[in-house]
């Protein structure tokens, strides 16, 4: 098992890419069981036993897990029952519990990791590239997906991972490489090196750890919610609570960390805070001013910062200059535009500061946000949400891809913010910057807020157990937690 | 600026039309223009020019065209159409010397201009007599191909016609499109569709004023053994309705060509028509053919059509001109 | 930045050109391949252009077709796919006309009310396209081709003389009525070229206020931004559901214009012979022109030249039909060129970036060595 | 109790959100709105509503937009939208009735094909290998569409016999069947105007009476789609490049064939639609013939939700009104009225029942009005009789919940190897 780190940018997906036929390499060679190869396309590369699960998912939703899985590999075993067989074999011998008939469309995260995985293993690939397979895990699920991993390797397959999570890396890799900036940095051996080199061998300075002990919570409310309810309704026209009873307040510096397992409602918490779904019941207020109905522009005006999880579908127009992604979302403010008139030069000003004050490399301000590599695009965001003196900032996923560098940067912001009084309502599936970064822990599970935590004594395997459903109420350091 | 006077030296008496929407090809109102044109090319020794408009074209465009036309020496220019008449306001009074045609329209008058109208509606009213005539089943039906002014006419003289000669048949009467969509004069599916249901109603003969989509109709009645009765020339000759020309009892025909025949001659004689010009069933204007023996058996049909075309001509008969 | 960046300038021309040249050639190759002479038909069309009183028709022409072409950008900026200009704008001339032709006022009062009884008529034929998509979901696309058809009929029963219509003395036309001299936009007159209608000039002048509102508001930016991602649209604050609402209203109610010059400047009535179609050569020229004010402007002027030009083929015994096939060949060679001129510049771009990141590295490597 | 296996739980589970119809289910529905129908049909008079002849018009009117639906459900399903359907039909028009007058009606359709699929060849050429915008190109092929049959025929068909410059010479027939027996007894037993059953017969008979072979070959052209695209290795693979192509690139797919493949189809089917026309519908060529009928295509495929099934049914309602509207409209879309009527007053049933008070109401005083028309009028304008089919998608677009699920990757440009 063989790990890949780097900062942002570095190549990493690029290398994978050129590995497995996507893209063309310019020179070099690549060699396979002492043989010299060249792929034409990812054909090429799967003929030879590369499979690869990417960074972002390559599924088709509107089709059946069956359907994704035999795609392009349809002589294998067919399409049918024979192939339907053969997923559930699979399936079981790895413990991936995936179900074929599932539409892809209504799998979780983890859910779709693992159907990824027996897209490749379905081709019996001998050599398994993952690209962040961590990224979106809890846990559980990243040990679970470890301990798939092993069993993999335990019947000789190689595995190639990249990841952020430089814990993880050094406790599952059997050698690493560094790379920095398009070219091999470094190599190092997990057994003798430790996350705080391996970081400085990357970005040339220290592990950034989430810490933030000093406490600036106030006791003015800046979010309240109050018995928050959403329901939604299913295409067979059954009506299901996707929220349920939410209550809980921000107080001015105060950053309240929402944990869970993607799917249980957070997303639905956050578009409910910014307007973007009309709650069925309870209260929303703002610093005061109830805000339960209250259009998202209203709301983005009275102060909420909008840090969103998916920033290619929420937080960027990816074809569009940056300087016109820096007046997203804050078109109406200063220094965007002046009563009802846009203001390019102020705009186009601004945006270049954020690029110098939040280091995003870029050649300039009229490339696409397209062009960015995604952690870049991720500061751009943060820049922008941080540059309006935001009263609540919603962050999910805030250093979802970002390298250690980058993570810094950004905790840092928030942090600092959070002292001038900023509320932060945080949520990660990085349990550690949760931990590290919140003041007060809540957990959600399905649409409930079921347990809170104190992050000063939680441990992230205590904290992710609750993600699960295992364990409720207030959550005590010690294993006797009420049940 | 200079203008666009192609003055092609008008050393040799020329003539022009412009056509209406359809064009050359047309195989009906247009073609028979063009007929006419041919037709004094050949007799009276003139250049003939013809020219299309483009679709969906404003009068702008005709007023560039009649212009053009007049100013490089045609005489007369003549519009194939209604839509000509606001174009030919515009244009007549500033070529004194030119005479305009214009089909179809009496709504612009000048010295110069000529307004050759049919009185489609006598020959409608025959139609009607003969479909009467024939009919065994008591229904008769009518397909016009969009639902304008001119085409109501067809309607008004048929039904009347139908019901002076027994009062106890039955009209079915159905319009393919509305205006401005002139499919119901494009489409023969339509007139297909239309005649089917007439068919399927019981009506026994059929008499169709939709031009192109007319051939559908007749089609459907050929097959289903039933009369079908033509429109503008006589489609009994038609090449492209052969295979059913058995069934075509009689077409109401319109001569438009020798209408515009007539008024180049006129110009070239040097006694241009004005006014008025008007076709009736009198001056053979517009008629009902009897190319098919069939019909020429029917004796007792052709004596009340003839019957009808007399009183017409006399006067006894009035033809409403709107249903 | 490098805004007159010459590069730039020159790759952008260079665009249109090729694809002209191409077209061009490809439309000779047509000629030559039916016998005919592959040149001629150019000549005389650009003959037929340099006399005044085509040129005023081609610029008339184009001022109706700037008008629908703008009407159909408006939802494109935001990928909604108005197919319904036609029925917005003829049932626009007609509510128009109608009502025109039932008052009389001052001037610029009569025609500011024809003008404003145009634009709401097409904003409510639009909008109703907007209102079933936004409460319904239907698809525009479908919803205004199907209200093409029932604007069609509605303005065949409303312009019945039992309705509202007039039939005048011997004509077999149909028309809503003459409206009134007061309300006939003016005209510049040309010597002997005829007559460029006054409203042509305020087509081209709405050009400059779709780049303005599109460019320089904040709505326009929201639009834009629906456009670009409705989600992310939404997430920055944007209503989407009033926004399609707006945009098609706004689009309807520009496409209701399209019929004006023609109806202030010429006709003053609107009858059975009212230009149709114009909807969707609008379509194409918003496409040819990608939804930009200025390409649109000369977009417009190509297709209108090439319409007017043509009927002077008709003439030398060459099938007009030509500058039809001229036209698709022009819009395909056109964006073909766009497309490859961009894919040039963006490799270029991130060539650049390549290069800078490379020397980064390069910098990086010696200081790692350091 | 870090040992917890998590993979149980992960999101909560959703139901599918797609609800198969079965074919009981189906046929119930059917028989369901054919009772609807025979009541109106009893009530109002109108014996058209159901006859042998209204059904077989109204196929014969559905078959080239079905068939024109179907084209663009091909192209859209591997992410191409096709809006040049309309120009590849008018190919179709023409090169059909090129070939069919000179060598007969089944060369003209199979020649017919083959100009659609030249026109969405063009069509793949510019989308697929140079990522033009994919409406850009189809209206460019409208427009080309156009110019070169016009132009051709002023060289073909203007110096044939029976031609001109707009107009083909006749083309032979292709075989017309009907089942002797059978369709004169339903034929009688639809005269027969009995409550239901005459409704069945009448749609058997039409069905069955004076169908052209490629009649049938249209029809067997929809199950046909929906094996290939949702049964076989190759129709998976060629709607995955619709849904996400990326992904398939990523599992060696090679994307650009399917879309080449899948666009040429379309093309040909459209060129098909067309040949219907010339050959079957009309027996000639007709400058103009296809009259907007690919972009009708078009709407019927969004109508069905970009499913065979769901298209035909699109194709079927516009053939059923429009055939009723010409069969004598004035009389069959006044007893439409009252159908709507009691339809709407159905929906305000389930309004009341879902507890959705304001549209019930609504609803409720257009079933009264559309009531008080009906019985106040013997017959409806032939205006807006003109407008009935068109008036008649609409609302049952408007009707029904509306949950459009277009491929993802429609229209959407593809590069290979550019993949996020
Ligand atoms: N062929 C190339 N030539 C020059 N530069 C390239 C090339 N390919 C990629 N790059 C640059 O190198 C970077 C590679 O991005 P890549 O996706 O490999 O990063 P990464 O290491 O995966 O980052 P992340 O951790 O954010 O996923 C990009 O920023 C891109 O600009
Ligand atoms: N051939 C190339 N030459 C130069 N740059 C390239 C080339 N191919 C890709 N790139 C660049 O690579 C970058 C793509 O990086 P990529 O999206 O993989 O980054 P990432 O950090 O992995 O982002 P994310 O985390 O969002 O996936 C873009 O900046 C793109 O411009
Ligand atoms: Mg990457
Ligand atoms: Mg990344």
């Amino acid at each position: 098992m063989h790990a890949l780190v780097g900062e942002n940018g570095a190549g990493k997906s690029t290398l994978m890419k050129i590995l497995y036929g996507m893209q063309k390499p310019d020179e070099g060679t690549i060699t396979i069981d002492g043989e010299q190869a060249t792929f034409h396309s990812p054909a090429d590369a799967i003929a030879r036993g590369i499979g690869m699960v990417h960074q972002h998912f390559m599924l088709a939703d509107n089709l059946t897990v069956l359907e994704n899985v035999v795609l392009g590999g349809e002589k294998l075993y067919g399409i049918g029952n024979r192939a339907r067989q053969k997923i559930k074999e699979i399936s079981e011998a790895y413990g991936l519990h995936v179900r074929p008939d599932a539409l892809v469309e209504n799998l979780g995260v983890a859910d779709r990791q693992r159907v990824e995985i027996l897209k490749v293993l379905y081709r019996g690939a001998r050599i398994l590239i993952l690209d962040e397979p961590t990224a979106v895990l809890v846990p559980q699920e990243v040990d679970a997906l470890f301990a798939n991993l092993r069993e993999l390797k335990s019947e000789g397959l190689t595995v190639i991972f990249i990841s952020h999570k430089l814990g993880e890396v050094l406790s599952v890799a059997d050698d690493i490489t560094v790379i920095r900036r398009g070219t091999t940095v470094g190599t190092a051996d997990p057994a003798n090196t430790t996350t705080k080199q391996l970081a400085e061998l990357m970005v040339g300075s220290e592990l950034p750890s989430p810490e933030t002990r000093e406490s600036t919570v106030t006791d003015v409310p800046m979010l309240t919610i109050d018995d928050l309810q959403l329901n939604a309704t299913d295409p067979d026209g059954a009506v299901r609570e996707v929220l349920a009873g939410i209550t809980f307040t921000i107080h001015k510096g105060e950053v309240l960390g929402i944990a869970g397992v993607e799917g249980n409602g957070q997303a639905e918490l956050v578009e409910a805070i910014m307007g973007l779904r009309d709650p069925d019941g309870g209260v929303i207020t703002l610093d005061t001013a109830d805000i339960s109905h209250a259009p998202t522009r209203k709301r983005r005006e009275s102060g909420i910062g909008y840090i969103p999880e998916d920033r290619h579908r929420h937080g960027l127009l990816l074809e569009a200059p940056l300087w016109e992604n820096r007046i997203l979302g804050h078109v109406t403010e200063e220094p965007n535009s002046n009563r009802g008139l846009l203001d390019l030069k102020a705009a186009r000003k601004d945006t270049e500061r954020i690029v110098k004050a939040y280091d995003v490399r870029t050649p300039g301000i009229e490339v696409t946000a397209a062009s960015l590599s995604g952690g870049n695009q991720q500061k751009l965001i943060v820049g922008r949400e941080m540059s309006h003196a935001p009263k609540l900032l919603i962050a999910a996923h805030p250093t979802r891809g970002v390298d250690v560098g980058a993570q810094v940067q950004i905790w840092d912001q928030i942090r600092e913010a959070r002292r001038e009084g900023l509320a932060v309502l945080l949520i990660s599936a990085d349990l550690d910057e949760l931990i590290g970064l919140s003041d007060t822990l809540r957990v959600m599970y399905r649409g409930r807020l079921v347990a809170d935590a104190d992050p000063a004594t939680i441990t992230p395997e205590e904290l992710g157990s609750a993600m699960t459903g295992a364990a409720t109420g207030h959550l005590e350091a010690a294993p006797e937690d009420e049940a | 600026g200079k203008t666009s006077d192609s003055g092609s030296g008008s050393k040799e008496a020329s003539a022009a039309i412009a056509y209406d929407i359809g064009g050359r090809g047309d195989q009906s109102f247009n073609d028979a223009a063009y007929a006419g044109l041919v037709k004094a090319e050949k007799e009276l020794d003139i250049k003939g020019n013809d020219q299309e408009p483009s679709e969906g074209e404003s009068d702008a465009d005709k007023v560039q065209r009649l212009t053009e036309l007049a100013r490089s020496g045609n005489n007369p220019v003549i519009g194939v159409g209604f839509a000509y008449a606001p174009a030919i306001k515009k244009v007549a009074p500033k070529f004194p010397k030119t005479t305009f045609g214009i089909i179809d329209d009496t709504s612009v008058t000048g010295k110069n201009i000529a307004n050759m109208v049919f009185n489609e509606e006598q020959g409608s009213y025959l139609a009607g007599v003969a479909a009467a005539k024939a009919t065994k089943t008591n229904k008769v039906g009518f397909i016009g191909g969009v639902e304008v002014p001119l085409i109501k006419k067809f309607e008004a003289g048929f039904a009347q016609g139908v019901k002076d000669t027994n009062p106890k048949v039955q009209v079915l009467k159905q319009y393919l499109t509305q205006p401005p969509n002139f499919d119901g004069f494009a489409k023969p599916d339509l007139g297909k569709a239309a005649a089917q249901g007439q068919l399927d109603k019981g009506a026994d003969v059929i008499y169709h004023a939709a031009g192109l989509a007319g051939s559908g109709s007749i089609e459907a009645a050929a097959l289903d053994g039933k009369w079908a009765i033509g429109v503008d020339s006589d489609q009994y000759n038609q090449e492209g309705l052969a295979k059913y020309k058995a069934r075509i009892l009689t077409s109401v025909t319109k001569d438009v060509s020798g209408a515009v025949f007539n008024l180049i001659k006129s110009v070239k004689d040097g006694k241009p028509q004005s006014g008025e010009v008007r076709y009736g069933l009198d001056k053979d204007g517009v008629g009902l053919s009897d190319s098919n023996p069939e019909y020429k058996k029917m004796t007792d049909l052709i004596a009340a059509v003839d019957k009808a075309r007399a009183e017409i001509i006399s006067g006894k008969i009035k033809v409403q001109t709107a249903p | 930045m490098k805004k007159f960046d010459k590069d730039r300038l020159i790759l952008g021309l260079a665009g249109p050109v090729l694809a002209l040249v191409v077209a061009i050639a490809l439309t000779s190759v047509v000629l030559l391949a039916s016998g005919r002479d592959p040149f001629e038909p150019y000549k005389l069309m650009v003959e037929s252009a340099q006399y005044a009183d085509i040129q005023v028709l081609i610029l008339n022409q184009a001022g109706t077709y700037y008008l629908a072409a703008l009407a159909v950008a408006v939802g494109f900026r935001m990928n909604l796919f108005n197919i319904g200009v036609d029925g917005q704008y003829r049932l626009a001339a007609m509510m128009a006309a109608l009502v025109g032709a039932a008052v009389e006022l001052p001037g610029p009062l009569h025609i500011a009310l024809i003008v404003l009884v145009a634009m709401l008529t097409g904003a409510f034929w639009a909008g109703i396209a907007g209102v079933l998509k936004t409460l319904r979901g239907v698809s525009e696309v479908v919803s205004t081709i199907m209200l093409n058809a029932i604007a069609t009929s509605l303005i065949a029963w409303l312009i019945l003389t039992d309705n509202f219509g007039v039939q005048l003395e011997g004509s077999n036309d149909l028309t809503t009525g003459e409206i009134a001299e007061s309300g006939w936009f003016p005209s510049v007159s040309l010597a002997d070229g005829g007559e460029i209608y006054g409203f042509t000039f305020v087509a081209f002048a709405l050009g400059i206020v779709y780049w303005f509102v599109l460019n320089r508001t904040r709505f326009g930016f929201d639009l834009r931004a629906t456009g670009a991602s409705e989600s992310a649209a939404a997430a920055s604050g944007v209503d989407a559901k009033k926004m399609i609402l707006t945009a098609m209203l706004i689009s309807g109610g520009v496409a209701g214009l399209a019929g004006m010059p023609t109806l202030l400047g010429d006709t003053h009535t609107y009858s059975l012979s009212f230009p149709t179609g114009i909807g969707f050569t609008g379509i194409t020229i918003a496409l040819l022109g990608r939804n930009n004010p200025i390409g649109i402007f000369f977009s417009a002027l190509l297709i209108a030249f090439l319409d007017k030009a043509s009927s002077a083929l008709d003439q030398y015994g060459y099938e007009k039909e030509i500058a039809t096939i001229m036209q698709g060949l022009i819009v395909i060679a056109v964006v073909v060129s766009y497309e490859l001129v961009r894919r040039y510049g963006l490799r270029r771009q991130q060539q650049k970036v390549g290069e800078e990141l490379a020397a980064a590295a390069r910098k990086n490597r010696e200081e790692v060595a350091a | 109790m870090s040992t917890s296996t998590v993979s149980a739980v992960s999101a909560a589970p959703k139901k599918s959100a797609r609800r198969k119809l079965s074919v009981p289910v189906i046929l119930l529905i059917i028989a369901g709105a054919l009772a609807l129908v025979s009541l109106v049909r009893i009530i109002s008079g109108a014996d058209d509503l159901t006859s042998v002849g209204q059904v077989s018009g109204a196929l014969q009117l559905a078959i080239p937009i079905g068939l024109a639906g179907l084209g663009g459900l091909w192209a859209e399903r591997a992410g191409v939208v096709n809006i040049g359907l309309e120009g590849m039909m008018i190919l179709g028009t023409w090169f059909g009735a090129y070939a069919g007058y000179q060598w007969g009606p089944w060369t003209g359709v199979a020649l017919g094909i083959v100009g659609g699929a030249l026109g969405g060849l063009l069509h793949a050429v510019i989308t697929v290998t140079f990522g033009v915008n994919h409406i850009v190109s189809g209206v460019a092929i409208n427009i080309l569409a156009v110019g070169v049959t016009r132009y051709l025929s002023n060289f073909t068909f203007d110096k044939a016999a029976g031609g001109s410059s707009k107009q083909s010479p006749r083309i032979d027939e292709i075989t017309k069947i009907t089942i002797p027996g059978l369709s004169d007894w339903l034929r009688d037993i639809q005269g027969k105007h009995w409550f239901f059953v005459s409704d069945v017969a009448g749609v058997l008979g039409g069905l069955v009476t004076n169908l052209s072979l490629l009649t049938i070959v249209a029809l067997l052209l929809i199950p046909a789609t929906i094996w290939i695209l949702w049964h076989t290795a190759f129709g998976l693979r060629l709607r995955s490049c619709g849904e996400n192509p990326v992904a398939a690139e990523s599992l060696g797919v090679n994307v650009y064939k399917y879309k080449y493949i899948a666009v040429v189809v379309s093309g040909g089917l459209a060129g098909l639609a067309g040949a219907f026309l010339a050959i079957v519908a009309t027996g000639i060529y007709q400058e103009g013939q296809t009259g907007g009928r690919g972009y009708i295509g078009l709407a019927a495929m969004i109508f069905g939700n970009w499913m065979p099934g769901g298209m035909a049914l699109g194709a079927g309602l516009f053939g059923f009104t429009d055939s009723l509207k010409l069969r004598g409209g004035a009389e069959n879309v006044h007893a439409m009225l009252l159908l709507l009527a009691i339809l709407l007053l159905l929906v305000v049933f389930w309004q009341l029942y879902k507890k959705k008070y304001l549209p019930a109401a609504i609803s409720a005083v257009a079933a009264v009005l559309l009531f008080v028309w009906y019985s106040l009028t013997n017959e409806v304008p032939s205006q807006f009789v003109d407008a009935a089919p068109y008036i008649t998608t609409l609302l049952v677009l408007a009707l029904s919940a509306q949950r459009l699920r277009m491929p993802k990757a429609d229209g959407m440009p593809y590069r290979k190897g550019q993949g996020k």
